[in-house]
């Protein structure tokens, strides 16, 4: 399941959408949103998306975990709009037989999704404000 | 033929708008579309080195042949996660 | 934080215990009971921990963490007792300002609790019952 | 010296016992403790290859010398997580 939503992301809720019967084990990575950026403290923080194309590779993200690693069941959801300090605005979790394939495949989701899901986010600091550059999605460019 | 390029981000903010509809040559290229904007906004010819250009929501190279009817995005460095 | 309780195990409440302004990132490992084990079906899972040596091998983890990857924050929670199919058995989260430092640091944290902490899980079946043995555990006897 | 033993999981289900108290000779080691029961108890024999001894809630190889009021822990292979 992948999911762009403004509405705060129940974690609890997605747990539940990996949780089956069959695995043993589940990694969660969560992204939240920091209070400091480049030294300053970040005073608010918004993301925005190219929502279609977003959900297009996030979906093919899970379609890649599946065809990599054994793994049950995948939930990625990304939240859009202002994102307060502390709460999350990214979570992936994967469920697998194994934790070394749930790890493993988690870490490649964030990853990815990192480098080339067209999602942007925006730090406004006391100062001026800026769109933040993922480092993974400068190296991509250079292909 | 007539495209739709929409931009987001870094992208939006250099053109000041978040979509515009262009008329190009046949045999225009993923490249025209990039030469269009950086020629009228210098805000988007700075950020050109850095932008990843989609077409109908794939990632294309610069050489890519358009068709009448595309959409193309304009994908400043992201930062999701 | 460490932990051993019988209730079930609370995500969101380990969540929040380790999310904090300064983390950019968590990761969290769930160990949920199997419904099946050796080929046959569990039909039901009780954990027994030598509850103070546990807690101290626990302690001593979270604080192998701290020094050894730039972790914000460490909680791990194991129930004991009766844990039915598809519950949290065990909850690991650990938040840091670097996802790559999060995954690391929450893996090795599993290993080592599936390799030392003395507790363990007896797995019911129609035809008996046995105690499980990890892996990890008959690896470590051998050094 | 005395000495208590606890025992857990298949160690306590072989010795019908979760925790006893002995006698041993002063400079016994946690080996001693081992031969104590796998002398006495057909099941323990079988497992001991497979137990580690932790005294005092600290693991110890087997030739540790223990002391008067010690805790002894006979612990199986562990199946947490």
């Amino acid at each position: 399941m992948v999911c762009i939503q403004e509405e705060k992301i129940d974690v609890q809720e997605i747990l539940n959408s990996v949780i089956v019967p069959e695995a043993g084990g589940v990694d969660v990575f969560i992204g939240t949103t920091r209070n400091h950026s480049r030294g300053e403290n970040v005073l608010a923080l918004s993301y925005e998306a190219y929502v279609p194309m977003a959900l297009e590779l996030l979906r093919g993200i899970e379609k890649e975990l599946h065809l990599r690693w054994n793994v049950h069941k995948v939930s990625i959801v990304h939240r859009i709009g202002d994102v307060p300090v502390t709460e999350a605005s990214v979570v992936i979790a994967v469920s697998a037989d194994h934790r070394a394939e749930a790890f493993s495949a988690c870490r490649y989701a964030i990853d990815t999704l990192k480098k080339d899901v067209p999602i942007w986010k925006k730090e406004r600091f006391e100062n001026g404000e800026v769109w933040a550059e993922n480092a993974e999605a400068k190296l991509a460019e250079k292909k | 033929m007539k495209i739709t390029v929409i931009f987001f981000a870094g992208a939006r903010e250099a053109v000041g708008e978040s979509d515009v509809t262009v008329e190009l040559h046949e045999n225009a290229t993923a490249n025209d579309v990039l030469d269009f904007f950086s020629s009228r906004f210098g805000a988007m010819k700075q950020i050109r080195p850095y932008v990843r250009v989609a077409v109908n929501q794939s990632y294309v190279l610069n050489d890519y042949a358009l068709h009448d009817g595309d959409e193309v995005a304009i994908i400043p460095p992201v930062s999701g996660g």
